[in-house]
């Protein structure tokens, strides 16, 4: 099973794009980990195996084009097989969502790739629906929902 | 518009040097803090503003100064706003924030909201944010989302919730009803694989306080046997077809992953079912055997079913192998997994390498013979490019080492040793650090080999080594029980070392100094009475002063754990040395502390003068060679279990 | 995987466009094309496939074009040795043709070639480069005899090239002489036996000083870093050395005036001078322009200066306000800056010694930790150099209150104040008022973090043991974590309790002895211990235990690191150095140098 | 020396480099980046030379770029290599303007062939602008057709290796003029309660010539090539009578080519001594140590003649009384009296006062009657900017800025910081010009220039100009 720490995409200049965090961490190990694993990821070959170990946990990561996801994994817990499907999952999820989605649409659309994430993957950081459709069609109709508002207070 | 989120994002982006980007960050750091100040901001505008702050929340600046605004947002009738509002808390704060009493309100408020996904996102948050006190005041309003309602969206996320809510206070287990869940999964109009993911979840939160109890002298507590496992058992078999299910068929394409249907919900439940079985020893029932038994069989089926060709199909099978160890099941399925690990070891992909070394090295315990077979594959990956690789070939190198197989393991592992550089410190250190525990566990009746291992050792990798494992390595030494073992390991240091023509010795490998320092203190008598001549040519009383002269010198300000041995070892040659003039030299050497700014060096100087010029008989019983040393690591286990 | 997250540059579509531009039938095509490739190998992609394609592009015209492709053919020649021949004739034809610049190209490139097919070829351009009419040609020609010879030393012999080279020290131009040198002193490193150095330096040291006013600032650095391995005949000499390299004191270039510096401190023990003489104020004052260098320059200085004091301690007493710290200095000249200052104070000036004293407080309570730390240490290293007690108990004040104002420098503070007290270990007020502080900490374990500083503590424990109260439960906390503790903790530790064994009730000597013969991992605790256990357990040894109890620390005057003598000749010989800077000698002068040899192949 | 240079991003990644010896590995710069990062991690110490491996990693930095010059031996020059490494930012600087990431990878084809030129085998070798000016240009490959013409044309020139190795012959100006600026930066370090703790005078002799030929210039200055200063120890109004003006240059002109010895009232002369005197490599040394007189043959266009120092206590010339009151949680509240101390004739221009408030100050409100008055968050400080400061006058100022409810999280439970320098980092900084006017008293007393050939009639001009120096700063405690 999976039970992500953290998320993490981090472009191949080192920039961070995204960030989530599923465990309780002081700002300062937060910043640390950052700092940290960026470096040593950016500069693995890329025939090396995707799993490192750093400090008390595994960390899990894929490249994708120009963006690095990284995730970091509960050891022992994790089935570090199936984190690389969800990361892939989360990728093919966004993919269809944006039509085609590259770095740029992560950067200008942070919040949305936060909203399906939400949907994705559950406070705890387990995954929370291995659906695309189903996770898909939640976020629409919250987007939709927002397009409205202008319109007529739904909530109200 | 040039205050849109997008332009600041592209302004950031557009900055040429670094220097430009911290100045356009903080200005505009410093225009979202006034503009959060004032209460007149219209929402529109203040929607900006947090959504910038969010920004910089993922470029690492600070944001502590909006966390209030963005609370304030939830409130908010426009759905727009809430989402937002949700989103920028679940980022901003953690668990351990004060603000989130101020959320306690408002969460409750839409709990009860009307919109499905006003709900949503209050369960959402709630499980991001749960703190034992929010889980105790807001559980009722989550059960009674997974009581009453119908929504599988709704369901799944309340699940999601409340499994994180009992794992925050496992006092809400007294309240948990398993027949809420029961009710969920006999319905099949609203059991989705979300929701089936749901369920797994509470029940691994339920399971992992049976295995995890936090206090177990509670009184007034359940009895979680009882009350809790036995009714758990009524779900096994819906599980188990459930699970079946899914490995044989593929029929819904929403959830296919490379033909392969749904493995996220096929691991999930196989690690609940494991969890179950793992806190089976609590209940003392028959019935949970025969549960067992036919968990195995599912297993079995499992491993044999599943496409190992496919990357989902080896993270399912990975699982099953995980799970066969965790619950140390029956030998034809542990001998099972052992197979299916090893043909992860013999593929090509990185990935499935590394987590079957990582996998076999816990399963040696059970299965020491079956894993020593692939012997020549994990020795193979002493040699992989891959420094996780090589690390985890290592550990499971000493894991199937024993005695018959020591010698032969430890000359290769001195191999490996000798094709490392500084970038692979970490396995340096972690071989000499288990090498030493071999020694200290098997017996090694070649004494002499074994001092060689650790010359070597001291040459190739010297400067790496950390102080405690030079001591390590000294006890060894000491604890040796052949004088001339002693004397011959001390005769190669001392020739390497004093041969001004040998280069050898970096003036960074400290360990090979330490080392030969007490050795000198110790053992230099051996060789000073030995009639070899050619021995005596190179090591004699005055190319050892000099020795340890120059040492001193070049050591006296950057490493004073040198000097500190220097010193002592001056104190015992005081007995050992023949010559007066010599003796003198390394009086003096001492006395040369008697004001050292180091506090230690300065007490230590000043207690050996008083030793030095005690008479010799009395120096003799005190500076008397040093008995055999205990084993600390015992000596501390019989500390802890007294 | 068909997601894509950004478009894809094919690597092999490029390098296929690149090796048809290359050879384009259009001459700019060509040159851009050649741009493009030294641009992929800029970014660090290999483009040595397209070789030949560069190659053909060798025999051109265009001076900035031949530039990039002799770049190119330098870097990557090795990886077609075979082809490099095609170069030859153009390396020999450039390295004759008439404008001095492709001449030097060719030689210049030829030279770093290590394809032995091309350097069977240069024999001749070397050698009439070596003796060309433009001096611009000869100065780069000097230098390639030092490529050769670190390429195929044998062929360098051989040819013979290395007299010329000699005889290239007593050429016309400045230039040459400077590079002839700084070639000689390369080869020198490389094999001592290849060439005389030292007598050719002896007989050139005329032409040297000469040369030194003739030429660039480079070259000046070369020259005179080359005099200053030379030792003066006598005193006149010496004298006449100084005299003559003076003026450069005043270059605008710092690293003139450090050779320049260099040069004088090699001299000055052979002359006849005074503190206050006139070479001693020149000196001071070039060691404290160098304060208005780019901030690694400074650190450099720093570093030098404090080689310098050692020798000539009274050399910039006047100056220490050049050292007070600017807020834009990088730290690592903020600490370097605080070592020179307390070295720097005349300890016989009260005035000044309080001034510095005002100013170490006010970094005490910055807020960069390295600097704050270093800033304590300092506060007592110039209490003790001060010496006075008043003085010294007006240091132990601040010290007390900056403990008072914050948690993070308790260690620092700890450590200094026993310090102090080792400096004026008479002083029974003092050590009270220190006790007194540390008496109202309720768990000294917990509080204080490093090694150092608990050793420190458990040290003054056993000196003042009066002035504790709960002496022993604040002994046996620090017994009941002996595992934890590091190696000097666990010492000290042994040796209060040993010393304070008669005092102390209950079985702390024997757990103590117990734990340090049993459970340190530290051996020299253990060596400790068993000599401590033996005393106690030998017949008669009332008086030796005696003397071991009740010894006295002797006063300590300074806390201030000095060099050995011999260290310090050493590191005054190599001023300017990066030796200099770690403050340790070169030892490659005497030792063939494994690392550069395992890359030559 | 150095075995190679590189051109490293802010991370300290390889952008551009030149190997000049083979005795290290290709790799050797790999390490660089992760040898920045691993000692960031252990402190915030980071010296300029590093040892990894044998290899020592020398570098210094300038805007998002390292310099890095990697050496194998300890016994290498480390004064050598890092002025080296500033004078390659300098030549870079006239060649490419700005310095930095973009401007290296476009400019890779000059930058390579400018590291051919300046070092050859870890030696340096020719490093002045206007002569490799002469020969490497950036605008070499017009055309095919003129390359028999530019084979000519990018001769190395003679005078290369020459004893005056920075000046071409044959330079021709149509009017011949030398322009000397004397710029005095003071350096101060000051109390809160008006205490100088250090203060010194860094003095610039800037020289532009236009000058035809090869002229001989002899400089004089007020006494026998050591001036004097009109100082006073004890601190008072430094007397802006010492002016040594040449306000109108007109005049100038037509009274006679060369400059009128300011003929100052002042009283008192304290002889100085100058020691740390610096010349550009054309002052012959020799001559000014023997006979004090400093002559030269001026490369063509812009140079630095000499710089001085002066360590001498002066009485701030533009002193500010602040007051910072911090309201942890709430506000800050800023008071600030600034105060000319100089001539009332004197006039300070572009006076910029920088005060350092929290990190996460904002709502900005401010009270002042003169000038302007801005919050600079980059900065973490307020700007106050006065264009023109008459001596004797006294302005004053006030802010106040809201500070956040909620402490930053990111610093743990750490109590909230006793004292000003842990909540403001950093002094007060002061930023200002005042024209006509040295400190030190220093005066040109003639320039006379001689071209042996051409002997044509010159004009010299002169300028002075005090400013503050980069550390003109007062202390908050």
């Amino acid at each position: 099973m999976t039970q992500l720490r953290y998320l993490i995409l981090v472009s191949r200049q080192g920039k961070i794009r995204l960030k989530k965090w599923y465990t309780a961490m002081s700002a300062s190990e937060k910043a640390k980990i950052v700092k940290n694993l960026t470096p040593t990821i950016l500069a693995r070959k890329p025939k090396m195996c995707n799993i490192i170990e750093y400090s008390d946990h595994k960390v899990v990561y894929k490249r994708y084009a120009s963006l690095f996801f990284i995730v970091g994994v509960t050891p022992d817990v994790d089935n570090e097989l199936l984190t690389l499907e969800v990361i892939h999952r989360f990728v093919e999820t966004m993919d269809t969502y944006f039509g085609n989605v590259c770095e740029l649409d992560i950067i200008f659309n942070f919040n949305k790739v936060y909203d399906i994430l939400n949907e994705m993957v559950m406070c705890d950081g387990s995954i929370a629906e291995s659906n695309k459709k189903e996770v898909l069609h939640h976020v629409t109709v919250m987007d939709t929902m927002e397009s409205n508002d202008n319109l007529e207070r739904v909530l109200s | 518009m040039g205050s849109s989120l997008r332009s600041f994002i592209k302004d950031v982006r557009g900055a040429k040097t670094l220097a430009d980007e911290r100045a356009t960050i903080t200005k505009q750091s410093a225009k979202i803090r006034t503009k959060l100040r004032d209460d007149h901001l219209p929402h529109e505008k203040r929607r900006v503003n947090i959504q910038k702050l969010l920004y910089l929340y993922i470029l690492g600046e600070k944001t502590h100064f909006g966390q209030v605004e963005s609370i304030n947002l939830i409130a908010s009738d426009d759905f727009v706003d809430k989402r937002l509002g949700y989103l920028a808390a679940t980022l901003l704060l953690d668990e351990s924030e004060d603000l989130l009493t101020l959320l306690t309100n408002m969460l409750n408020n839409d709990l009860h909201h009307p919109n499905k996904y006003a709900v949503s996102l209050a369960l959402t948050s709630l499980g991001f944010l749960s703190s034992p006190e929010l889980a105790r005041d807001l559980y009722p309003d989550v059960e009674n989302i997974i009581k009453n309602s119908k929504d599988p969206f709704l369901l799944k996320k309340a699940l999601q919730c409340a499994a994180k809510l009992i794992s925050k206070d496992t006092s809400l287990l007294e309240i948990f009803n398993i027949e809420d869940i029961t009710k969920i999964l006999s319905n099949h109009s609203i059991c989705t694989h979300g929701v089936l993911l749901g369920i797994t979840k509470i029940l691994q939160s339920v399971l992992s306080i049976g295995l995890h109890p936090e206090n177990d002298d509670d009184d007034d507590g359940i009895d979680y046997a009882n009350d809790v496992l036995s009714p758990l058992s009524l779900l096994l078999r819906d599980f188990f077809t459930r699970l079946e299910n899914l490995n044989s068929k593929n029929i819904e394409p929403g959830y296919d992953v490379q033909g392969i249907c749904d493995p996220f919900l096929q691991c999930e439940m196989i690690y609940t079912l494991k969890l179950y079985f793992q806190n089976g020893e609590l209940l003392n029932s028959n019935h949970v055997l025969d549960y067992k038994d036919n968990f195995c069989d599912l297993l079995t089926r499992i491993a044999t079913n599943t496409d190992s060709t496919k990357n989902s199909g080896q993270a399912i099978l990975y699982e099953t192998a995980k799970a066969i160890f965790s619950l140390n099941l029956n030998q034809p399925l542990r001998v099972l997994g052992v197979s299916i690990l090893a043909k992860f070891l013999v593929g090509k992909d990185n990935n499935t390498k590394y987590v079957s070394l990582n996998t076999l090295l816990k399963v040696v315990p059970q299965e020491p013979t079956a894993v020593q077979r692939h012997r020549k594959f994990i020795s193979h990956c002493l040699q992989d490019n891959d420094i996780s690789i090589r690390m985890r070939a290592l550990e499971l190198s000493f894991a199937i080492l024993d005695s018959s197989n020591l010698v032969e393991l430890i000359n290769e592992l001195m191999k490996f040793l000798a094709k490392q550089d500084e970038d692979s410190k970490d396995l340096i250190i972690y071989t000499i650090d288990h090498l030493i525990d071999t020694f200290d566990t098997h017996t090694v009746k070649d004494e002499n080999w074994k001092l060689d291992v650790f010359l070597n050792i001291l040459k190739l990798v010297g400067p790496f080594i950390n102080y405690e494992k030079i001591n390590d390595i000294l006890t060894i030494i000491n604890n040796t029980t052949q004088l001339s073992d002693k004397y011959n390991f001390l005769r190669k240091l001392l020739i390497i070392s004093l041969d001004e023509k040998s280069i050898e010795i970096s003036d960074e490998n400290i360990g090979w100094k330490l080392v030969l320092i007490w050795c000198i203190g110790e053992y230099c008598d051996l060789l000073l009475n030995d009639d070899d001549e050619s021995n005596a040519k190179i090591i004699n009383e005055s190319s050892i002063t000099n020795y340890l002269l120059n040492l001193q010198e070049c050591y006296t300000t950057t490493n004073h754990k040198i000097i500190n041995y220097i010193l002592t070892t001056a104190l015992k040659l005081s007995i050992k040395f023949q010559d007066p003039k010599n003796i003198e030299k390394l009086r003096q050497l001492i006395l040369s502390y008697a004001d050292s700014t180091d506090l230690l060096l300065q007490m230590k100087s000043n207690q050996y003068e008083i030793l030095f010029n005690q008479p010799v008989s009395v120096k003799r019983i005190v500076l008397e060679t040093m008995p055999k040393f205990e084993k600390v690591a015992e000596k501390q286990d019989k500390v802890k279990k007294t | 995987d068909s997601i894509r997250i950004a478009p894809k540059i094919s690597s092999k579509g490029e390098l296929g466009e690149l090796r048809t531009g290359l050879v384009s039938q259009y001459p700019q095509t060509r040159k851009d094309a050649i741009k493009k490739t030294i641009q992929q190998m800029t970014l660090g992609k290999d483009v040595s496939s397209l070789f030949p394609d560069v190659l053909k592009n060798i025999a051109t015209i265009d001076v900035e074009q031949k530039k990039l492709v002799y770049l190119y053919v330098m870097n990557y020649a090795e990886t077609h040795p075979g082809l490099c021949i095609l170069a030859v004739n153009t390396f020999i034809t450039d390295a004759q043709d008439p404008n001095p610049l492709i001449r030097c190209l060719a030689i210049r490139t030829m030279s770093m070639i290590r394809v032995e097919k091309i350097l069977e070829y240069i024999e001749t351009p070397l050698r009439r480069t070596l003796h060309d009419d433009n001096a611009y040609v000869r100065k780069t020609a000097v230098i390639c005899v030092a490529k050769l010879f670190q390429l195929n030393k044998e062929l360098c012999v051989e040819l013979g090239v290395l007299e010329d080279l000699v005889n290239a020290l007593d050429d016309s131009n400045p230039l040459v002489i400077a590079n002839a040198t700084a070639a000689l002193i390369e080869i020198h490193n490389m094999d001592m036996n290849a060439v005389k150095l030292s007598s050719l330096i002896q007989s050139h040291v005329s032409q040297f000083l000469l040369a030194l006013n003739e030429c660039t600032e480079w070259a000046r650095i070369t020259i005179l870093s080359t005099l200053s391995e030379y030792s003066a005949k006598d005193s006149l000499e010496a004298q006449d050395i100084i005299d003559r390299v003076t003026a450069h004191l005043q270059h605008v270039n710092p690293a003139v005036v450090l050779a320049t510096i260099k040069v004088i401190v090699r001299n000055l023990p052979q002359i006849e001078y005074s503190s206050n003489s006139m070479i001693m104020k020149r000196l001071s004052s070039a060691l404290v322009s160098l304060m208005s260098t780019p901030p690694e320059m400074q650190y450099v200085a720093l570093k030098n200066i404090r080689i310098i004091l050692e020798k000539y301690p009274e050399l910039l007493t006047k100056e220490l306000r050049i050292f007070y710290i600017k807020f834009t200095d990088p730290l690592y000249v903020k600490l370097e800056k605080i070592d020179i200052l307390v070295r720097l104070v005349d300890p016989s000036n009260l005035k000044q010694c309080t001034l510095l004293l005002t100013e170490l407080k006010e970094y005490a309570m910055e807020y960069e930790p390295e600097f704050v730390s270093r800033a304590i240490q300092a506060l007592s290293q110039l209490g003790i150099k001060y010496a006075q007690e008043s003085f010294v108990s007006k240091v132990l004040d601040i010290l007390l209150e900056l403990l008072e104002r914050q948690d993070t420098i308790k260690d620092d503070c700890c450590i200094s104040l026993c310090d102090l007290l080792r400096h004026c270990p008479e002083n029974n007020e003092m050590a009270k008022q220190v006790c007194a502080v540390f008496n109202t900490w309720s768990n000294p374990e917990v509080l204080l973090q490093s090694d150092i500083a608990k050793c420190n503590f458990v040290w003054l424990l056993g000196q003042h043991p009066n002035d504790f109260s709960n002496l022993e439960p604040k002994i046996n906390i620090f017994i009941e974590n002996f595992v934890q503790e590091e190696a000097l903790t666990q010492m000290s530790l042994l040796m209060t309790v040993v010393r304070l064994h008669s005092t102390l009730t209950g079985s702390a000597l024997q757990s103590v002895l117990e734990l340090a013969t049993q459970q340190t991992h530290e051996l020299d605790v253990r060596d400790m211990a068993m000599m401590y256990w033996r005393c106690l357990s030998m017949p008669n040894s009332e008086k030796l235990i005696n003397d071991l109890c009740q010894s006295k620390l002797p006063m300590i005057s300074n806390t201030l690191d000095k060099f050995s003598p011999e260290v310090l000749e050493k590191l005054l010989m190599e001023l300017g150095t990066i030796s200099s800077i770690y403050f340790k000698p070169n030892a490659d002068r005497r030792k063939g140098k494994k690392y550069v040899q395992n890359i030559v192949k | 020396m150095a075995s190679a240079v590189y051109f490293c991003d802010h991370d300290g990644k390889p952008l551009l480099s030149r190997r000049y010896r083979d005795n290290i590995p290709l790799s050797a710069i790999d390490k660089f980046p992760t040898l920045l990062s691993d000692l960031e991690e252990q402190t915030n110490l980071i010296p300029p030379c590093l040892n990894h491996n044998g290899l020592e990693y020398l570098f210094i930095q300038h805007n998002d770029l390292y310099l890095v010059a990697i050496a194998t031996s300890l016994g290498a020059n480390a004064a050598a290599i890092f002025t080296f490494l500033h004078k390659l930012v300098e030549i870079l600087s006239d060649y490419l303007k700005t310095v930095e990431e973009e401007s290296i990878r476009d400019n890779f084809v000059i930058i390579y062939e400018l590291l051919d030129e300046v070092m050859d085998y870890g030696i340096p070798q020719i490093t002045e602008t206007k002569m490799l000016k002469q020969y490497i240009t950036q605008k070499s490959f017009k055309l095919v057709k003129s390359a028999k013409k530019k084979r000519n044309a990018t001769r190395p020139p003679v005078a290369l290796t020459n004893s005056v190795s920075w000046r071409p012959e044959g330079i021709s100006h149509k009017k011949n003029e030398a322009f000397l600026d004397i710029v005095e930066s003071i350096n101060m370090l000051m109390t809160q309660k008006g205490q100088v703790l250090r203060s010194e005078i860094i003095g610039d002799v800037k020289v532009n010539s236009k000058l035809s030929g090869m002229p001989d210039l002899k400089l004089g200055i007020n006494d026998k090539g050591i001036f004097s200063k009109y100082l006073d120890d004890s601190s008072d109004l430094p007397p802006a009578a010492s002016a040594a003006t040449s306000d109108n240059k007109k005049e100038d002109t037509d009274k006679k080519p060369s400059i009128t010895s300011s003929s100052t009232t002042s009283k008192r002369k304290v002889n100085i001594e100058l020691e740390d005197l610096k010349f550009h490599q054309c002052v012959r040394l020799s001559k000014f140590e023997n006979e004090k007189i400093i002559t030269f043959i001026p490369p063509d266009g812009k140079f630095d003649l000499m710089n001085y120092r002066l360590s001498t206590s002066i009485k701030p010339l533009i002193w500010c009384d602040v007051n910072v009151q911090v309201h942890s949680n709430s506000r800050i509240e800023i008071h600030c009296k600034a105060k000319a101390q100089i001539k009332r004739k004197s006039t300070a221009t572009n006076v910029e006062i920088l005060i350092p408030v929290p990190d996460d100050a904002d709502t900005p409100t401010f009270k002042y009657s003169h000038g302007s008055l801005k919050y600079v968050p980059e900065k973490s400080a307020i700007l106050w900017k006065l264009r023109s400061f008459p001596g004797g006058k006294e302005y004053s100022m006030s802010a106040e800025l809201g500070l956040p409810s909620i402490s930053n999280g990111n610093d743990g439970n750490r109590t909230i910081p006793k004292n000003n320098a842990e909540i403001l980092k950093g002094p007060v900084q002061i930023k200002f010009q005042i024209p006509y006017f040295t400190t030190s008293g220093i005066q040109v007393r003639y320039l006379k220039i001689n071209e042996p050939k051409l002997q044509y009639k010159s004009y010299p001009w002169v300028r002075y100009i005090t400013q503050s120096g980069d550390d003109y700063t007062i202390r908050l405690t």
